[in-house]
């Protein structure tokens, strides 16, 4: 056991802070660009500064244009690149999920993309979730025909992120209702300047308008674009969504903590006892957030892939995350919910506390989440399943 | 001992209670929102309904009704979130027709309140730790009357007020001065709220008020703040309970692995949490209500823990609210966010739920009078 | 709307309130006697004294001895007799319980027992629960079969709230395990002297035995013990719950809060504004519980049956308790840890601590009650039930 | 970066986990309890093992290995709530090694601590605000050696106990006296503790301690404090993994509405949730023990992080194994409510969740050394 680096990561680790030191421009506001086709932009052109310098796709296969380490060396670089306050948000679904499943399941000719990703080429979105289809994605109804050589694709997606900019899509749509609901469902890339998309921002009260609905009419995608197998999408879409868990490690955290004591200093109540007690329970769980970031890293560094832990952080990150907004409102007062305006203490705090519901939805609810635990953890049983078995088509709506 | 509602309270909640169920619809509450965040309509309609004149003294021309006729107003006023600064203008209206309806100017101020033609309002809230009791704006008495000097933030329906009653210290009493926006040395800047609602900040500059327009009861401030904060708890409640009904016909409805959102205990026993504090935090709102109008600043205790739990329980039911409906809570075409943002708003308004605690706290222990936010 | 007494209800709270003065004899232990012998006795003696006064049996009528009065003078003259400390808790079954349920259910001879519980010669027990039906009452598996004008009973209860204190006791018992669960259960009045009465104490990690197992083979009850129709016990228990809902009402509230401010001036942490914080959210939760309080006893005084409002007691006390009792160890430190000794600050409050998550089980557990209320106040479906219209014998076990 | 167990740890673990599971089998847990509270068998069987010299010294003759160790042993004594003083005795036999080996007696105390023949324990717990940094014993010089005078509450094992190490202030200066309590002036008074555990209550009038038996170095305080925090929220580790351990068992068997506990959401994610706070602590616990290892006093902001969460979490994780428990968890014939005695007895006994959060917030906010628990 040894928390610290060893003397390889130190190096590198050493290596990537000077150079970031230099290079990086920080937003100076924690990722949350209320400029959203600024952010986006940012986040490509910062994407290219780091491909061009070498630092893009470290751990990524020599073979797609990568440096081929391993990936703790990749966790490294984003905990540093964390400080700088520079970010790749936008670029999850493209780097984070897109890449990773063309690496495993996409013909030689889809994999031509993931270079474009490395260049900060390409903004990606993900078509999964539909109104009637949320934690059961499996239940989605978007279908897809073939005609010829090609598939017609007709339904409706929700929570397109950055929808409105992106250049192309992973799409999950229904081949085969005639079979249960896991089954039959097949992955496409679908180009999102297709005729027949049409993509429509949700404004969230936040005033931003970060997610889309996307609607398919006729939407004609070529045969060479689906992934893996017909029918074998759910498999596919695995592997995207566990490498969406995967790409959150190596985050820093406790930087909302400094910021809070930083606020306390200026609104006069670092004094405050109670002010105190919650900046000490929220340095607390930063403490155990850093903690389980270690098993992470320790598991990267080993070569494995780390399960449980990434679930946890993520409870454990949208507890800590509503305790500090709570905090900060209690900080703040009544001038915390004034609308954000970028200026000084207001620039990051209300935009939080608004949307802090928002990190126990992302990536699976809380309760989906904590089912998963008492399966993986203690062994427990699942909820017996409804519909097992049953046709999609005869599933009741 | 009876709870239960006289026939006339019935009366005034089920007319309230229609009037914002017709008039503040979500449609409505949306186009108001997206315009400029007052109601007009609705606004003319709760005056010809008398709901402006509601707890305002008979001799005035008011119902004579107190605390608690006005806290069941709110509740139905948070209930469809309606866009009108209810509560500000009537508890304005109220103190200045308890405490200066011998001097025309005020006299006039009230009869406009409840016509509906002139708004009233209180600028309660104060800069630095908010502690409402101890007013930082200074008055100083000159041979033509009082001059106000200092500022006042989140003044509800500032930009659109008529006359605001302003807190202040003058060789260390408390006074409240009814201030005319339109005077030399006013100056009101418009604030974006969380939740849309009109708020403004006051700065005052040697801003003249006559002697006669100037409360000096010592415990008029008091008595405005305590009202204020159990009248903001019943718009509260009435938030909460249109959040909680809105998340529990959507899990009613919405379809998950073949069984509705509501068959799982993890979703129906959420929601059930939401409806448990609503209800705890009836009683205590109607409770502080009465005791306001049955006994004064005695009623601190009471209204500090409806307070409270309005800011933190009524927290706790929104927040449940928005991750009942998962993703399309936060899409401001559907109507629950705005529970959210009001019931997140009301909660640092007067005081967050940690100094409503901290001043009882302080009360509680050293058995002192009012206590204070400050530890 | 008068949260105030009536003027009748004032003089009454009045004459209650000087004869309690007068006559009572505090334990000045909260009503946790560690001897519970002795705990009995005092409260039978204290019924006697009651009795003897005219202040028993306030709100029964008159034909059963009672006073004939409304139930809100019963509650007015409980939130008086709290004041002064003194309890019938060991006689909560009997009062609160069986003489509700004979008096509905009863016939004129098991209607002569309501008069022995008014005059404190009667302490009750009750035998419903099982080591297998516990939330689940109605799987309870003790047999009753009929043999000549006898019944024989076979089976294990347990939770027998003192039990081995008492001579009578109420007991649940199937009769016909071939029709549903709810249904073959019967309602029996049993002798706790009978042969074949085993009462085995379980003592409590509190270090009291307030409970038992109790196990009975071959007891032989007559004919005449039951308590309405054969079969139809369910319905008959459901009154006798239903009661000990409505006893709960009229205690005080507050008076753990009065404690720990006085215990926080004692350790001199009163000026901790951490512990004020704590103090003051404790005192408005008692606040809750007042106001609640106000809406039961106006139902009892307009003569209806308070339902909401008792079961949101009841899980607002659990959660009351639970934080004044996690507050106290905070103000009284690692000498809150040591064992009760019935001395000053440590009188209470060890105990309390051990016990708190006693109060989310007793009468339902949190979660059955999260599910009626759920039901009740917003009108979701229950969850679907397996068992339903299946005969008790074909249930799994 | 590597969070993995090194082979010798992983050794030290499975050792320690067989003795425990073989001996502290919940039949023997409670027949010791019932008794004195004391395994002599088991503390035979440890110091056998090699496991009471676990992270002493190896010129003192201990294994020369760490606190991440020690937390490993103490983990697995708190998953059987196994009834020896082991954290105690360990410590305080590493402080007399590293400071006092010199002395011919202190060395035979550490030989006699590793043999298992003669418990030590430390007398860390203050009266009053239970402050251990600010020790209320005072020591005096005299031509003899220092006299101590004072008291100290719920010192572990002090009924059996051969030497004491009792913190003392000495011209403003803390000091550390090796104490034998068979001297002139010593009182010991057992104490009956919530879990069973022998504590007892020390007194000390006058008390002669020779001059190179009193150690000096002024942060050897601040390190038994910090180790003893490290190791207890190791043994609450163990206590909640045995709690949630036990209550994933009970309702995975029993049934209730004709189906097993463990299928109602409310049930499982309540389990899961106690899983989650172990997990999250495990990582806490380890790296705490691992700073103290690495960093000695650096570590303070880690180890009142893990000592927090070992009140708090852990007070969470055994109440709500309690609650799946129902009724049958307070039945003393059952185990697991000695997870619950032991887990609430450790929140308290070193300082209260609340005291650590004061203690780290102090020392945060004004980037002080330690803090105090003083607000």
């Amino acid at each position: 056991m040894d928390i610290g680096d060893t003397p390889e990561e130190a190096a590198f680790r050493a290596e990537a802070r000077a150079w970031l030191l230099e290079h990086a421009t920080p937003a100076g506001d924690h990722g949350e660009n209320h400029d959203l086709a600024d952010h986006v932009e940012k986040a490509l052109a910062w994407q290219r500064v780091l491909h061009d310098n070498g630092w893009a796709g470290i751990s990524w296969p020599e073979a797609f244009g990568g440096r081929g380490m391993r990936p703790i060396f990749q966790a490294i670089f984003n905990e540093e690149m964390a400080t700088v306050d520079e970010t790749l948000g936008p670029l999850t679904v493209a780097l984070g999920m897109v890449a990773p499943t063309l690496m495993r399941h996409g013909s030689p000719e889809q994999q031509q993309h993931i270079g474009a990703m490395l260049r900060g080429e390409q903004l990606w979105c993900q078509l999964f979730s539909e109104p009637n289809a949320g934690s059961d994605l499996a239940v989605l109804s978007t279908r897809a025909e073939l005609d010829g050589d090609e598939w017609v694709v007709n339904g409706q997606k929700v929570w397109t992120s950055l929808g409105q900019f992106a250049q192309w899509g992973i799409l999950l749509a229904r081949t085969d209702p005639d079979v249960p609901k896991h089954q039959g469902i097949t992955y496409f890339l679908v180009d999102m300047a297709s005729p027949g998309i049409e993509v429509r921002p949700l404004v969230q009260m936040t005033g931003t308008a970060h997610f889309n609905e996307t609607f398919l009419t006729d939407v004609r995608i070529p045969k060479e674009n689906v992934v893996g197998e017909v029918g074998d999408g759910w498999s596919v879409a695995r592997t995207t969504l566990t490498s969406e868990r995967s790409s959150i490690a190596g985050g820093k955290t406790g930087w909302n903590v400094d910021l809070l004591i930083e606020a306390a200093h200026i609104k006069g109540v670092a004094d405050d006892p109670v002010v105190r007690q919650g900046l000490a329970r929220a340095h607390t769980q930063a403490t155990n957030l850093r903690t389980l970031g270690y098993r992470i890293r320790s598991a990267l560094s080993m070569g494995t892939t780390p399960g449980r832990e990434m679930l946890i952080m993520k409870l454990a990150y949208a507890r800590h995350w509503m305790e500090t907004t709570d905090l900060a409102m209690q900080i703040l007062g009544a001038e915390g919910m004034l609308a954000a305006d970028d200026e000084g203490l207001r620039a990051i705090w209300p935009f939080a506390f608004l949307n802090q519901y928002a990190v126990r939805l992302g990536g699976g609810t809380d309760e989906v989440q904590q089912n998963i635990m008492a399966e993986l953890g203690l062994g427990l049983p699942r909820e017996p399943s409804a519909d097992r078995g049953v046709p999609w088509k005869d599933l009741p709506r | 001992m009876n709870f239960d509602l006289t026939d006339e309270q019935q009366v005034v909640t089920d007319l309230a209670g229609q009037l914002f169920t017709d008039l503040a619809t979500p449609e409505r509450v949306k186009a108001v929102t997206d315009a400029d965040g007052f109601d007009a309509d609705l606004w003319s309609a709760l005056a010809d309904a008398g709901l402006l004149a509601l707890c305002l003294p008979e001799e005035s021309g008011g119902s004579g009704m107190g605390m608690v006729e006005l806290a069941l107003v709110a509740q139905q006023q948070g209930r469809h979130v309606a866009p009108v600064p209810f509560v500000s203008h009537v508890l304005a209206a109220r103190t200045v027709a308890e405490e200066l309806s011998a001097v025309p100017a005020a006299a006039a101020a009230v009869q406009g309140a409840i016509a509906g033609d002139m708004i009233l309002t209180a600028a309660i809230a104060e800069v630095g730790v908010n502690d409402p009791l101890n007013p930082t704006v200074t008055a100083t008495a000159t041979p033509d009357g009082v001059r106000l000097s200092g500022e006042k933030p989140a003044v509800v329906a500032l930009d659109r007020a008529g006359k605001i009653l302003v807190p202040a210290v003058q060789d260390g009493s408390t006074v409240i001065a009814l201030v005319d926006p339109a005077a030399e040395g006013v100056t009101v800047t418009p604030l974006s709220t969380t939740n849309h609602e009109p708020q403004g900040h006051l700065e005052l500059e040697s801003v003249l008020v006559a002697d006669d327009l100037v409360i000096r009861d010592p415990e008029a401030l008091d008595r405005l703040w305590l009202r204020h904060l159990a009248a903001l708890a019943a718009v509260q409640l009435g938030v909460g309970e249109g959040a909680v009904t809105q998340a529990a016909q959507h899990v009613s409805e919405r379809k998950q692995f073949g069984r509705t959102l509501s068959s799982f205990q993890a979703v129906s026993q959420r929601a059930a949490d939401g409806w448990i504090v609503n209800e705890a935090l009836w009683s205590t709102v109607i409770n502080a209500a009465w005791q306001l109008d049955n006994d004064g600043a005695g009623a601190l205790e009471d209204v500090l823990s409806a307070a409270y739990w309005a800011c933190e329980g009524t927290s706790e039911v929104v927040l449940g609210a928005q991750h009942l409906h998962a993703g399309i809570g936060a899409d401001v075409d559907y109507p629950v966010h705005r529970q959210f943002l009001w019931g997140m708003q009301n909660s640092t308004i007067l005081g967050t739920a940690s100094s409503h605690l901290a001043r009882l706290g302080k009360h509680l222990a050293a058995g002192s009078d009012v206590g204070s936010v400050d530890r």
